[in-house]
């Protein structure tokens, strides 16, 4: 049941609001030697998210289940074979989502003005941030897939600049435009998809609920199972195309790993909390339109479980703690996938939901301690920090017992509800239970060689670095325990096994539930949830003592590049020669045109301007002073003309 | 009103002749100001056209002349509807910012200068509002002349050749066009845009695609599609920055405007016929102009491919026949004209401070003059058309008319081509703004305020135009109002009358 | 009598020798002098077809040479006049001197 | 039949002074046979039935326009004009245009059977006068002409003097 509602322009206004005023006061001081005063900006930076976050717990609470608030605010592309509309739309999907973006945004913003205190683009950062909550908020409460078009390429031009934000060096340049290309390709795929689906159901096929109503409307259950079939899949392939840019998966990951060259707050809100997720979320929004093509679900499961198999595997072998961190959530957005492939749509955005509190955590920690040992990032430089960091390690032991999946922290509620819900998929879910169980292994490897390198043993780093460390200020210190503690309770508001726990799971039935039970057809008995959460935390245990045993034992010594060896100077487990797939190909084809082909038409002008030139000057000779040739050329040329005229006579 | 607003940029140009030499300090004041005027005029023009929701205005024709040995007599009336009065808006805008910006560049024969700019734009105006084929033609010709002056005498050290290079291409490019014109005459005894439609109907299909290539041949050198392209490279980076700003801002529009209106409507039926491989020439040209820009190493040579690529789409967008894709044109056409005018007026300022067009001469702009990097950054974000932009929304239409009438693969490869212009603008916006600055010693320079007030109207307007679009469309397709139809036909009604309103 | 289509042959091929010589030789008096040839053989030609008309058309077959003859004059007169003017401004007799007109 | 005989030897007559034209050393060698082929061709024409053109031709052409060019050719038979050689390269290449006119020209008159008419009348003087001077309407208006050639004749004559006279006056006249 849909009611009006006439001030949800108001959320993604804030942080606009926001950003205008912060870029404003970022461009007057920019020629001012110190920029602007960081506590007034700062305090204007936290506002607003804190604002909208503020707004959304008033508009949630005022929301029962599986009702929703529309609001059309102004038409935006008004033409002949499509209107669209700025038209927002707040369910139960979207709640949750806006709930988790605006929180964790305004926790992180707070954290970012202790991050980024002293350095000059400090207003500047705050504005970007704003800017991009602007546009992650559009996306998750836009009512039309062009909306919400509009926040994906906004939220990727936001990731461009903040990645790019110490613009100074080249490489973090770089790494922008490796960010922004690899979005920019996979929006192509959601635009072909909007396409797909305005073929298929007209102007109806981009507004949500629209096309809800069109995909269960049994008059098209013929053009569905006839010549739609084709643009059904069409649209599903190219929209999930569009994710996996968005959310890092398998052939269009490489920018996520490159993106931590941007400050560490960036890392947590946008590519572990909120933007990575979007992905997940679309899948989620148009569940009814995947649930129709069964290859496509099957191919969701496959990307994601290679991709978190894959992920996890080269996360071993990373030793900057960031890029750690960074392959742990594309093996977590694995996961998610995965379930999202299998159909449990429900399990896979309590997934993201979870995720972002540990990963959050875990990004934050990560950056206090990086901030302690004034950027230092190479997990071999570090060790033997619990003692001089206590708190930050406390933090992130909390997320690092959330990841693995500890009985009782969040990641262990999400990850045995996904797990078990895999396993019951109709479509080989037991071999895809088993992968996965194997990857929450490595996940528990990975993660605790990180916790053991960085906190356990003898510092390896240089003396007075160590000397300087502190923990951060309060400011940091306050979102992180806040997370902390979200990423340790928030898995009881599903508790899979606790009975009255799912208020989670019954607040997305509406969106989701119609869609999961094409997918997952009758609710057949499998063994209890009990085994599952055996299994899980016997997986993670497992994972934790080998990694233990192993990493006190055997420590890498701090020589040569953070990145693993082998296969040519940084080897990137082949997601980079991935895509040079792309890459050299188009520079090659760049090269010819722009040499070969540019100069084939310069050459071609300058032949016709020598051609002209050439037989002028063959005439000019004609015109040599001898009589005797003039008249005979004279007699010669009338001779010529009447037998021509004669010869057709005869 | 619109005789009026077709002879002010020639009394502009009358008045800053009679300008005497002594005063010459004031010519520099006096063009902006008969220029802010002209701009005024487009804008009324564009808002009772607006508010009449679309309804055309026109002229009453008086003979002009007849042509001998035919039976046409050509009319001298002017028409406008909402494209051709947006068009308007967008040549005065430019060539008021032009004036402004090159300015500083171009101080000493500034009066000649404004003179050649306002012809230039007087015979602008006569191209988009002429009713008449040849009066078209007319303007259409009467377009190189003061274009190739203002390259010759203002350019940079290659400036003879390119000048002539741009009227050797132009004018051999419209030539056939003078010829199909006079055939029409004499076939049809008519060169009223409006009835030669209906004349030439009955001729047999031969001639008739002859005459359609003959005018799409003129246009096609106009906007450069891919093997006219030859001169576009040279002229725009030869030509003083303003002038370049009008001529890719404004001046290219003419061809994507001529097909519009003076090709698909005239021949509708060969434009059916040939509707696909011209589309797919235009999709050529985008990923072409793209791949060739991303190899370049002078900035306005960059910008002269981004607008090669951005109108081969505009054009493949024409020939999809599919009403809201030509709307996507029109779009794409203000979107391309303000954000590649913008570019160019901005490039000129880095080229006026270190006197080199060469990217890898800059670097670390962002760090010394902070405003001009976020107007140069906020511009390209607008040209790469993300989505608040106008930009996006032409491109939009224009992928969707691809899609629904050539299918998924050929708007595949627009789509790339939308990829690779993102590739090439942000590779020049690494290398001017960000990085190591290279001329750490020399002093920081910014943008001033006039320049900024030159500019910035434009960068706003790509944003304003981009969230309210219906302002331009309510402009353009007064049928626009009717409700969508279920599942949208593959190919529209007879494309004439769709696209003459 | 006489068969006029060898007459008309006879005409042909002095013309074509005429002709010859103007072109071949290089010196300016046969080239004159073939021109005068050429003409002789149109005045043969007229007369010889002058022959197939009947009662006073065939007259007109006849006055044409006489006017032939009497340009022919003037032509001759005028030509050896310019003939007299361009030895003393060349010393030669040669066509192959005089290439003023050379471009 | 003693007409034919003597037809053919004309004919023969002028064609071979015409080739010899063609191949003469010396210009006084080609205007004397030029005079040749001219008096076979009177002979010729008043075979035809055209006495007096016979007779015009002998003493105009033959008697008047020959004599001139005999004269110039001495007047101005300074020893180095044997210099200009008879033939050279070019001279071939163009033989070749009259070849291909001959050729079409028999072609042409090979096609054709012209037959001689009965009432052609016999060409004397009196018919030709009659036919010249004819001023009534119907008549071939060759008077006109016949004035006008009077007139080419005295421009002709001027234009000579013009020419040869300005020099003389000058020393080295020749």
């Amino acid at each position: 049941m849909i009611s009006q509602s006439n001030y949800l322009w108001i959320l993604p206004l804030l942080p606009l609001l926001g950003s205008a005023i912060l870029g404003a006061i970022a461009l007057a001081t920019s020629h001012h030697e110190k920029g602007a005063n960081e506590h007034r900006t700062g305090f204007l930076a936290v506002l607003f998210p804190a604002l909208a976050f503020i707004l959304t717990a008033f508009l949630s609470l005022q929301l029962e289940i599986g009702h929703s608030l529309r609001q059309v605010v102004a038409p935006w592309i008004v033409a002949d074979a499509i209107t669209v509309n700025f038209g927002f739309l707040f369910d139960d999907l979207s709640r949750i989502m806006l709930l988790f973006i605006t929180g964790i945004g305004s926790l992180i913003t707070l954290y970012s003005v202790g991050y980024m205190h002293g350095d000059r683009g400090f207003t500047r950062f705050m504005a970007y941030l704003n800017l991009f909550l602007f546009s992650m908020i559009t996306l998750v409460l836009a009512d039309n897939l062009v909306l919400t078009f509009l926040g994906w390429e906004g939220v990727g031009l936001c990731s461009y600049l903040l990645i790019g934000f110490w613009h100074k060096e080249a490489a973090n340049g770089a790494a922008a435009n490796k960010a922004f290309l690899v979005n920019r390709a996979g929006d192509l795929g959601f635009l072909l998809g909007i396409f797909a689906l305005m073929t298929l159901a007209g102007p109806a096929g981009i507004s949500y609920t629209e096309l809800r109503e069109w995909l269960h409307n049994p008059l098209n259950a013929e053009i569905l199972a006839g010549q739609g079939q084709v643009l059904v899949v069409l649209a599903a392939f190219f929209l999930f195309w569009g994710c996996t840019a968005k959310s890092a998966q398998i052939p269009l990951l490489t920018w996520l790993p490159d993106a931590m060259a941007g400050p560490t707050p960036v890392s947590a809100l946008i590519h572990a909390a909120t933007m990575v997720t979007s992905g997940v979320y679309l899948v989620t929004r148009m569940s009814d339109l995947f649930v129709l093509s069964p290859a496509i679900m099957h191919m969701i499961a496959f990307v994601g479980l290679g991709t978190a198999m894959w992920a996890a595997i080269s996360g071993l072998f990373q030793d900057d703690i960031k890029k750690v961190l960074a392959y742990s959530t594309v093996s977590q957005l694995g996961f998610m996938f995965l379930a999202a492939g299998c159909g449990a749509f429900d399990a896979a955005i309590f997934h993201v939901f979870t995720h972002a509190f540990f990963k959050a955590t875990l990004f934050l920690g990560a950056g206090s301690v990086i901030h302690a040992l004034a950027g230092e990032q190479d997990l071999r430089k570090m060790g033997g920090l619990a003692k001089t960091l206590p708190r930050t390690f406390l933090i992130l032991v909390f997320g690092w017992v959330s990841i693995i999946g500890i009985p009782g922290t969040a990641g262990f509620w999400s990850k045995d509800l996904l797990l078990e819900r895999v396993y019951n998929a109709p479509f080989m879910g037991h071999t895809l239970y088993y992968a996965a169980l194997a990857t929450a292994v490595l996940t528990a490897i990975y993660m605790t060689r990180m916790m053991v390198l960085a906190f356990m043993g003898k510092y390896r780093g240089d003396e007075h670095v160590k000397a300087h460390a502190h923990e951060s200020p309060w400011t940091m210190q306050l979102p992180m325990w806040i997370l902390a503690i979200g990423s340790l309770l928030a898995g009881f508001l599903w508790a899979g096994m606790i009975p009255g726990a799912d208020l989670f799971g019954r607040t997305l039935s509406s969106i989701v539930g119609d869609a999961q039970r094409i997918a997952v057809g009758a609710e057949h008995e499998g063994p209890s949830a009990f085994v599952f959460a055996v299994l899980g935390t016997a997986a993670a245990v497992i994972g934790l003592l080998t990694s233990f045993i192993i990493f006190t034992k055997f420590v890498p010594s701090p020589v040569g590049l953070p990145a693993p060896r082998g296969f040519g100077k940084v080897w990137t487990f082949a997601f980079d020669s991935l895509h040079a797939l792309f890459i050299k190909p188009t520079r090659a084809l760049a090269w010819v045109l722009q040499t070969i082909v540019q100069s084939l038409f310069e050459a071609l002008q300058n032949a016709i301007g020598l051609f002209a030139i050439q037989t002028s000057d063959l005439l000019r000779k004609l015109q040599s002073g001898s009589i005797r040739l003039q008249l005979g050329l004279s007699v010669g040329l009338t001779l010529l003309i009447a037998v021509a005229i004669l010869g057709r006579l005869f | 009103m619109l005789h009026l607003l077709l002879a002010s940029p020639f009394i502009a140009a009358l008045i800053i002749a009679l300008v005497p030499a002594k005063f010459s300090r004031i010519a520099f004041p006096l063009s902006l100001l008969l220029g802010s005027i002209i701009t005024i005029l487009s804008f009324i023009v564009v808002s009772n056209g607006a508010s009449s929701n679309g309804a055309p205005m026109a002229t009453e024709p008086f003979a002009w002349f007849h042509i001998p040995g035919t039976a046409a007599t050509v009319q001298y009336a002017l028409f406008s509807d909402g494209l051709s009065a947006w068009m308007n808006v967008l040549a005065s805008v430019l060539t008021l910012s032009a004036l402004w910006v090159s300015f500083s560049s171009v101080r000493e024969r500034f009066a000649m200068f404004a003179i050649s700019v306002f012809l230039m734009q007087g015979a602008l105006f006569g191209c988009f509002l002429a009713s008449d084929a040849v009066l078209f033609f007319l303007f259409f010709e009467a377009l190189v002349p003061p274009a190739a002056l203002l390259i010759a005498s203002f350019g940079g050290p290659g400036r003879k050749r390119a000048a002539i290079l741009f009227a050797a291409f132009t004018l051999i490019g419209s030539a056939p066009m003078a010829v199909a014109l006079w055939a029409i005459a004499t076939w049809t005894g008519t060169t009223d845009g409006t009835q030669i439609a209906h004349a030439v109907a009955s001729l047999p299909f031969v001639k008739v695609s002859l005459l359609f290539f003959a005018f799409a041949l003129a246009f096609a050198v106009k906007t450069p599609l891919l093997p006219f392209h030859g001169w576009q490279a040279e002229t725009y980076s030869e030509a003083p920055t303003g002038v370049t700003a009008i001529l890719s801002g404004a001046m290219a529009k003419v061809g994507v405007f001529g097909f519009l209106r003076w090709t698909i409507p005239l021949f509708p039926q060969v434009a059916l016929h040939y509707a696909l491989p011209i589309a797919l020439l235009g999709v050529a040209t985008m990923i072409y102009g793209s791949l060739v820009a991303l190899r370049q190493h002078d900035i306005k040579r960059l910008l002269a491919f981004s607008s090669l690529a951005h109108l081969g789409l505009a054009v493949a967008g024409c020939f999809t026949l599919y009403q809201s894709a030509i709307d996507g044109v029109v779009l794409m056409l203000i979107a391309h004209g303000f954000s590649a005018g913008a570019m160019f007026l901005l490039a000129s300022l880095p080229e006026r401070w270190s006197k080199t067009c060469n990217i890898s001469s800059f670097g670390g702009m962002a760090g010394r003059s902070p405003i001009f990097a976020v107007l140069f950054l906020v511009t390209c974000i607008a040209a790469v058309a993300v989505p608040p932009t106008l930009g996006f929304v032409g491109e939009f239409l224009i992928l969707q008319g691809i899609w629904q009438t050539m299918g998924p693969e050929i708007a595949l490869l627009a789509g790339l081509g939308a990829i690779l212009s993102a590739a090439y603008t942000l590779r020049l916006v690494q290398a001017m703004l960000f990085g190591k600055a290279s001329n750490e010693h020399e002093a920081a320079k910014e943008i001033s305020i006039g320049e900024m007030f030159a500019i910035v109207p434009l960068i706003v307007a790509l944003f304003v135009l981009g969230v309210a679009p219906s302002a331009v469309l309510r402009t353009i397709d007064p049928a626009v109002g009717k409700n969508p139809t279920a599942v949208a036909t593959a190919y529209p009604e007879k494309p004439s009358d769709a696209t003459l309103r | 009598m006489i068969d006029i289509l060898t007459v008309q042959i006879i005409a042909a091929l002095l013309f074509c020798i005429g002709v010859a010589v103007a072109l071949v030789r290089r010196n300016i008096f046969f080239v004159l002098m073939g021109v005068e040839l050429a003409l002789n053989a149109t005045n043969l030609s007229f007369i010889g077809f002058s022959r197939t008309f009947s009662g006073s058309a065939s007259m007109v077959g006849q006055i044409v040479p006489l006017f032939s003859i009497a340009v022919a004059a003037a032509e001759a007169c005028v030509g050896l006049a310019m003939v007299i003017l361009i030895f003393r401004a060349r010393e030669s007799l040669d066509s192959e001197s005089f290439t003023s007109l050379k471009e | 039949m003693i007409a034919q005989i003597y037809f053919s030897v004309f004919a023969t007559l002028a064609l071979a002074c015409a080739l010899y034209l063609l191949v003469a050393r010396h210009p006084l060698y080609g205007a004397l046979s030029l005079i040749g082929t001219m008096l076979s061709l009177a002979g010729i024409y008043s075979l035809l039935s055209a006495p007096f053109l016979g007779v015009v031709q002998v003493l105009t052409y033959a008697g008047a326009i020959m004599m001139l060019v005999v004269f110039v050719i001495m007047v101005l038979n300074s020893s180095h004009d044997h210099v200009v050689p008879r033939f050279d390269s070019r001279g071939f290449i163009l033989l070749l245009v009259p070849a291909v006119l001959s050729a079409c020209l028999l072609y042409v008159l090979h096609t054709t059977h012209p037959l001689v008419d009965a009432g052609a009348i016999q060409g004397s003087a009196e018919a030709v006068s009659i036919q010249l001077f004819n001023t009534s309407q119907q008549g071939s208006g060759a008077w006109i002409l016949f004035e006008f050639i009077g007139l080419l004749l005295l421009a002709a004559m001027v234009s000579a003097v013009v020419l040869a006279k300005k020099h003389l006056d000058k020393k080295d006249c020749v």
